[in-house]
């Protein structure tokens, strides 16, 4: 069991806040955004797109970082500071 | 990650007085000549429209564990003697405080380079997202005050 | 010299508080962005010695005016909304406060590079000068803190 | 008549505060350090030196600026901040 924690904007477009996911074996970031693209299609495009980051375990991820049972990932749109 | 660390570094809903942060980051030193501070304020406008409400959220846990990180670092790569950082979340109204950065050291220089990377820092690495309520709605917003 | 002008510039003998003055530069604008503030406090070691007191003396209506024209000059050249300039002169002790520049914008940038132009312009023109009292006695001194 | 002004550790080697000189004619502010230097040659050395500042009228003044009757003609050392 992972669990999915979607944060600002991102609430509105996955409609919830937090869930969880069962995983049999781990996998990446990649997987995982395949599998979150299926249920919110819109959600998938902003990753690959790069519009939002992912952490895993309150560390930023990249996409092929492992993601293991009982971590948290978190999906981060664009921080209020901006990228300047 | 020690005590003393934490008690720097704040994500809170309440206002806080400069004053008090000023004094309290005093205490630990008596050669501290040089304090830069930076307060980052509610703005009226932005892009042109009228702004009546800021609202911020973090991410628990990540966003402390980034304040954390961006303190240490200063201490370490600018030769301040200390720093805290408090960033406020929830409602926010104009003119309303919404983050404060002290860097105290023995001259004045290293604090400034100190206040303005950990502030530039914080806008690029902690996950906060502000949403500004206007006219026409809410909205979430990313700038560069 | 408008009475505006001078209510931002002080020499005086009694402290100050950051947050009132931060406050009182927040009334000027509903589209501050970033308040940058410069703290400079009595510090204890001045070249390996124990310092007691500091006392503070300056040349009475040029020294107000050097930091009237500093305002002016930051407003002008920087961008920023305002500043406002305290220094104290008398017996200060280790720790107190000393002088404080406090540089308000739209967004942060331009307040700290006023700022940090204004303190160094301060030690430079502004007739101020300090004593220390040592062990050894009493000494008037440069330093740049 | 022009006012004398002394500050910090000048005030100990001129052994005053602040004095008052009857001027004739308008000086220059070279020939006035002659005057001064002719009765404390310390300040005079000082002067030559500069490693003191003079104003009039509380302005910075160099060593040819008129002093006139009625001027305020300060003597200042080095600043506490430093020249840095």
């Amino acid at each position: 069991m992972i669990t999915l924690k979607y944060f600002a904007n991102l609430k509105t477009i996955a409609e919830k806040e937090e869930e969880r996911l069962d995983i049999k074996n781990p996998i990446t970031v990649d997987q995982l955004s395949d599998i979150i693209s299926k249920t919110t299609p819109k959600m998938g495009e902003m990753i690959r797109e790069k519009k939002i980051l992912i952490s895993v375990n309150e560390e930023m991820a990249s996409v092929d970082t492992i993601i293991h049972d009982g971590d948290e990932v978190a999906f981060l749109p664009p921080f209020s500071g901006g990228t300047k | 990650m020690s005590t003393t660390t934490d008690s720097k570094i704040s994500i809170q809903l309440e206002d806080f007085s400069v004053t008090d942060e000023i004094e309290a980051m005093k205490k630990v030193s008596r050669n501290i000549g040089g304090i830069t501070t930076f307060l980052g304020t509610g703005r009226e406008l932005s892009k042109g429209q009228n702004i009546s409400q800021l609202n911020f959220e973090h991410y628990p846990k990540m966003a402390e564990k980034k304040l954390a990180e961006i303190r240490e670092k200063a201490i370490k790569d600018f030769g301040i003697i200390d720093m805290s950082i408090i960033h406020r979340i929830g409602p926010i109204e104009i003119g309303e405080n919404i983050v404060l950065i002290v860097a105290t050291g023995e001259h004045r220089k290293e604090t400034f380079v100190a206040c303005e990377w950990a502030i530039a820092e914080l806008k690029r690495t902690t996950p906060i997202w502000k949403r500004e309520t206007t006219s026409t709605g809410e909205v979430w917003v990313q700038d560069t005050p």
